[in-house]
């Protein structure tokens, strides 16, 4: 039996008004700006989504103060906001939620509600594992995991002391963060364990990376001697970890859709408007053709991260797979239809004033963040059974 | 008028019917029964093998029937009469011409095929060169047809044939039923690639048809045929398969089954065929909802430009994987399969029968074309064969 | 310091007597002729190249009845035959000549010279392994390397015994061996040692198989108590089976540059004459931007196919690497090329009376020979030292 | 006529000019009389630098001054000039044009830039709309131009500008050399995807230029411009790299030297891109050889579209080998690179950069144009803009 892959009319409805809200707010004028801005992200616009509408907290339950929605209005939400590139940390946000939900923690998802960023303090290109022993049962994985980059892993251990009175204090950096600079509060992974940091807190710092992607700014988080609290230990941690992780990836394929839907729309809307040889460049059969193809591998992306999303709301055992399968499709797409964005504008599709090239970088950014397409492949080879030759 | 038939209205009816009519009796009783009772394709309406029901409760009546082991009309083998020819005589034919050819068509007495295709008119439809000339109270046909499938059996075939050369190409045709037994139509067998006749050559050599065989105006042809054309679009295979359950599945059985063919180059390529098999499908599930819904997307096109192209590599991967025994070849002999089967044979074959699913049908240029003019709203090419007469375009 | 990659005039030369005499001897309604009869190869073409032209003893020096040209000139030759899509063992029997040449062999060179037809006895699939040590140092790897179909493998062992006379007799089989059907002379790898078979002798069964190539049909050859010749053993007979598997993998990307030339050509052409829509079908931009990619493929494997033949003819030590990288890169265009020409041509290219699925399947099949590209890759992964993960 | 020149008589004259002319010297004068000596461009006539010998003969020239520790004009920072200008002025200008333009910009002393494209006017450069208007003895120049490199830094400019927009296209226009430093003349930075400004935009407004400025007839100057643009698509890098010798060298030694971060997926990938790096790198040795021979193949065209495709699919890859450290970049500032290095800098920087391997010089698009009819022969489509008078065109 499968899962409703189509929209349903209210989540049609959300849509439409969070297009037009971010018409209104979010232009790309203004997305570039904020780019180039020593800003981390559009604060004006997170206080719109997660204060005055609430559309940050869709997915935490009413009675402590979220929407009551679900993941799969989640993610409609983020196709737009893929589609508008807009600098707001809303996945990293959603992805910390899953975390909590998962721990059932009160505190902090009410914290959230409040529309505080809250981001899980884990490289951006960390991936959910084959499966979600593998946190615990292969520690040697771990750094793998977390990065695959050695120099900057060796910048990337958190270790768990004792304070006098017994409290934990977290010492140790944490590289390549995402949707971290405005976070209140960090989900830190440490010592088999997750822990949940203030960022008021003396000894926390943040520095902010030069980014492919400046709609969505990286940070290393580093901590010399940070109380903490402990959420959760040895599986319960690996298990909610690992459902943030897999929900990041099967949500951001939303935000990739999107994104990739607004370079084809903005392709076809300049070949149809640009004339060259007397004829609008959209009448020459190659770039029809070309264009077609791209609908296609559109068409079928939607699919994927609806049913990514689906699974993920109905927390169907399928998740893994689904998620696993969006990213290796999704991203690849997302990435191909910037690139012929900025090939079929010509010229202007590669100057630095029109907005093809911030979708561009965010696309290839979100194709290495929650792992990357080959990384999900051999997730999938194992989940499978096609085992390496 | 009536209020809509629901789900239960029909299994009820299907009730009564199965409690009258003995599925293990005679079969072709059975199924004219099943067309006088409505409960053909219930969606036509009565009197024709229907009673006007939504079309998506079709397949709960075809369930019902296939539960009591009740006889089917072989759709695959009919496909062309189902799912071209009736919706055509349906639309645009007379109450004669319905009466005459919708009931031994969908019970299968009657065989169909489509005479469209020219060795000179192929994506380009329109162009066809079949001439049909007024002879009397009828008309004389002569020309070359091609691509024609079960011409060899059929009763009946659907023509498309031009009435007046000296007007712009689509102004100049008309569309036929054609008598596949009268004299001068003679089918000959077109063997393909794979070695196989699937297909057929059909010459009409001074084919006397009556003129209540013309379905549509004198000079309406290309409206009626796109009426034929757009239904062989929009039909896509029936159910939705489970996971690997297309050639994907054959290639992840090879893999696992037999670890000794693994090579590591090799299975990253099995793993985005994997992924791209499964994506499609999940496309075609999502397409099968928004059409139970009523909601009819543009992704059958995609779905078939994705098909051909998926299955023309799954296969290539799957010869190379074979190694040796991909040299190897399950036999040349010029059978005349009514059903195209890509799971049946090997490897070999399937890699080279999948060639014809980018060509068939509608080839994938000419849909990438459909797709970037309808769906995305490109503009057109500049046309240079809309205006003259067609007896004077290039060729 | 670079080979020279262009034509001579003189293989200009060669090239035109050669396209002449196949155009005389060997069109595509012949050649689709002896595919579909029960011959194996198209005898009296074989007859004129191999006996009345002696091209096929052009890599065998003069005073054994060679033409003395080399191997630059023989893949010239190779690349008319593959335009020609024409049905003579005339690569086999260069391979075999490899091997010989390598063994100073004077007796089956000059049977060679003599118009016969000499086979090496592995299947068509068999490629170069990694390094010249392999058969020897790796006895293990001799199954993976003679095939990777385990069923196939099982029938495929040749058992060296002695005769009451201490001479030696072979018995076993090999299977999917091409160009074997007509041969005077089998070069049988046994026992770790190269073992010549006359055909002639009892006990040699040939038993041609329906290949997937009807052009070069393979035959599965079994050996009852075949008396030999010894040619030679140990890591002579490795070096001589390596020097002409290397050569036949060099040599084929010849063959596969003339077939893919031909589906070019004959794509172009029937594009240019073939009218639709009261245009050109050739004027179509989308397919003539296909057909220029297809182009530049095409430009570099002709520069790859002549820089692996210039390595072969002057044996340099590149020759291993050349010969694996033409493999990756011609296999694929020439398959490429069959499936564009087929393509493009439309419902007519489909069509048994066409001759586009004999070069089809003469494509894919030659994709296979001496290994797959995805064989070739693993073999450059080595001599590039860009190892696995 | 005299006997053609050989490489000895080259390098004796080479040996006497170095005997006469200290190479430590000054700089300049050593380039002018270097030029003087007719051993700039060999293969350029007689007192404009050259001495009529045969182009391929250049290398042996060059090599003996580099090895002489001679210093050189900055091929790379003059490109525009060396590979496009002189070609053209030489072909088409007047005996005082060669004169006055061709020495300082061989010894570069003066820059040149091309002030060809525009933003209505990419691919179809014949569509150009800057306009040249009569004005006394001279000409008013008005328009905008963009994508011009070193437009900041030249000291002449190739325009192309409409001087009849009442004909055809390809029938206005004229071929001027702009002066820069003529009032009215704007350069504006143009920034790219890469943060940096390679680029300019040039504002001409009421632009006055001496008609001793014009290159060719008027009218005439989309031939002229024809001459430049040959040359601009047969000038490919000096040198064959040696293997591993481009980008993907820096991709196998990532891959070699970080094996944390291999993954099996990648391996094959980063095969199949060595496979094609190392296919289009004897395509170009290919290539050299024949042009050494005087036999130019049309792989000119192949080398750029491939060489763009492979560049962008290599850093690609690159980008997603690093993970992390591919999400994280090497700086955004707007700086002016006189030269592109697609080595120097980090990968992302790579991966942005080659973007625009594939639009300049002549978008792929437009090269695969190129190929299909100069060297396949395909037919060209149907024109709507060759006949009307450029003013009525659709734009």
């Amino acid at each position: 039996m499968n899962l409703d892959l189509r929209y349903t009319e209210d989540q049609e409805l959300l849509r439409d008004s969070v297009r037009a809200m971010l018409a209104d707010h979010a232009p790309w004028t203004r997305v570039l700006k904020v780019a180039e801005s020593p800003e981390p992200d559009d604060a004006d616009l997170w206080r719109l989504l997660a204060v005055e509408t609430g559309l940050a907290a869709l997915a935490v339950p009413e009675h402590l103060g979220g929407a009551g929605g679900g993941f799969a209005e989640t993610a409609v939400v983020l196709e737009e906001l893929g589609r508008a590139c807009a600098p707001v940390p809303y996945l990293g946000t959603t992805v910390a939620t899953r975390a909590l939900l998962h721990l059932g923690d009160t505190d902090l998802l009410r914290t959230v509600a409040a529309g505080e960023v809250i981001a899980l303090a884990l490289p951006f290109s960390a991936g959910p594992p084959r499966d979600d022993r593998e946190f615990v049962s292969k520690p040697e994985v771990q750094p793998h995991f977390v990065t695959r980059n050695s120099d900057l892993a060796a910048r990337s251990e958190v270790e768990v002391t004792l304070s006098g009175d017994g409290e934990p204090l977290l010492n140790g950096a944490v590289h390549s963060v995402a949707e971290a600079l405005r976070a209140r509060v960090l989900l830190v992974p440490a010592g088999g364990g997750l822990y949940a940091v203030d960022t008021s807190a003396a000894g926390v710092r943040r520095e902010q990376v030069v980014s492919l992607d400046e709609t969505r700014p990286l940070c290393d988080v580093s901590l010399w001697n940070v109380p903490a609290r402990l959420l959760a230990s040895g599986e319960r941690a690996a298990a909610a970890l690992d459902a943030a992780l897999v929900t990041g990836a099967a949500l951001l394929a939303s935000e990739q859709l999107g994104l990739a839907q607004w370079c084809l729309d903005t392709t076809v809307e300049h070949l149809r408007t640009r004339y060259q040889f007397g004829r609008a460049v959209g009448s020459f059969q190659a770039l029809k053709h070309r264009l077609a193809d791209l609908w296609v591998e559109l068409a079928q992306a939607r699919a994927v991260a609806r049913h990514a999303a689906a699974c993920v709301a109905s927390e169907d055992p399928d998740a893994r797979l689904a998620a696993s399968l969006a990213q290796a499709h999704c991203g690849p797409v997302a990435v191909r239809a910037a690139e012929e964005c900025v090939q079929l504008h010509g010229g202007i599709g590669f100057t630095w004033e029109h907005p093809a090239h911030l979708y561009l970088k965010r696309a290839k950014s979100a194709a290495i963040a929650y792992g990357t397409a080959a990384h999900h492949r051999t997730v999938l080879a194992t989940l499978t059974d096609l085992t390496p030759a | 008028m009536a209020a809509p038939v629901t789900a239960d209205d029909l299994l009820a009816r299907v009730d009564g019917f199965l409690a009258a009519h003995d599925p293990a009796g005679d079969r072709l009783e059975f199924l004219r029964a099943r067309f006088d009772a409505g409960l053909a394709w219930v969606h036509y309406p009565v009197g024709l093998g229907g009673i006007g029901a939504p079309r998506v409760l079709q397949s709960v009546v075809d369930q019902r029937f296939a539960a009591a082991g009740a006889p089917d009309n072989r759709p695959r083998r009919i496909s062309i009469g189902l799912g071209m020819a009736a919706p055509t005589v349906l639309r645009h034919g007379t109450a004669a011409q319905r009466a005459r050819y919708l009931r031994p068509l969908w019970t299968g007495e009657e065989v169909w095929c489509q005479l469209f295709s020219e060795p000179g008119a192929g994506s380009d439809l329109a162009g066809v060169a079949t001439r049909a000339v007024r002879d009397g109270d009828g008309w004389l046909v002569d020309g070359q047809k091609v691509w024609t499938s079960m011409a060899h059996q059929a009763r009946w075939g659907i023509l498309l044939a031009r009435t007046d050369p000296a007007v712009p190409k689509h102004q100049g045709l008309t569309y036929f039923v054609c008598d596949m037994h009268a004299p001068g139509v003679e089918v000959r067998p077109l063997r393909q690639a794979t070695g196989e006749a699937e297909f057929n050559e059909v010459f009409l050599s001074g084919v006397r048809l009556a003129d209540e065989l013309r379905i549509g105006a004198v000079g309406e042809g290309w409206a009626v045929a796109r009426t034929t054309l757009m239904n062989e679009r929009v039909a896509i295979g029936g159910n939705a398969l489970p996971r690997e359950g297309g050639m994907i599945g054959v290639l992840a059985r090879t893999w696992r089954e037999r670890p000794e063919l693994r090579t590591p180059a090799l299975h990253d390529e099995v793993l985005r065929l994997w992924v791209r098999a499964e994506a499609l499908r999940l496309t075609g599930v999502r397409l099968r909802q928004q059409l139970a819904a009523g909601e009819p997307g543009p992704e059958g096109s995609a779905m078939k430009l994705a098909f051909a192209a998926l299955t023309q590599q799954i296969s290539g991967v799957e010869v190379e994987l074979l190694g040796a025994e991909g040299l190897r070849h399950d036999g040349w002999d010029a059978t005349r399969p009514e059903e195209v089967d890509l799971i049946g044979r090997g490897a070999t074959y399937r890699w080279l029968r999948a060639k014809g699913n980018s060509i068939e049908g509608g080839t994938s240029e000419i849909l990438r074309n459909i797709v970037a003019e309808r769906v995305l709203g490109l503009p057109a090419e500049p046309r240079t064969d809309t205006g003259a007469a067609w007896k004077d375009l290039p060729r």
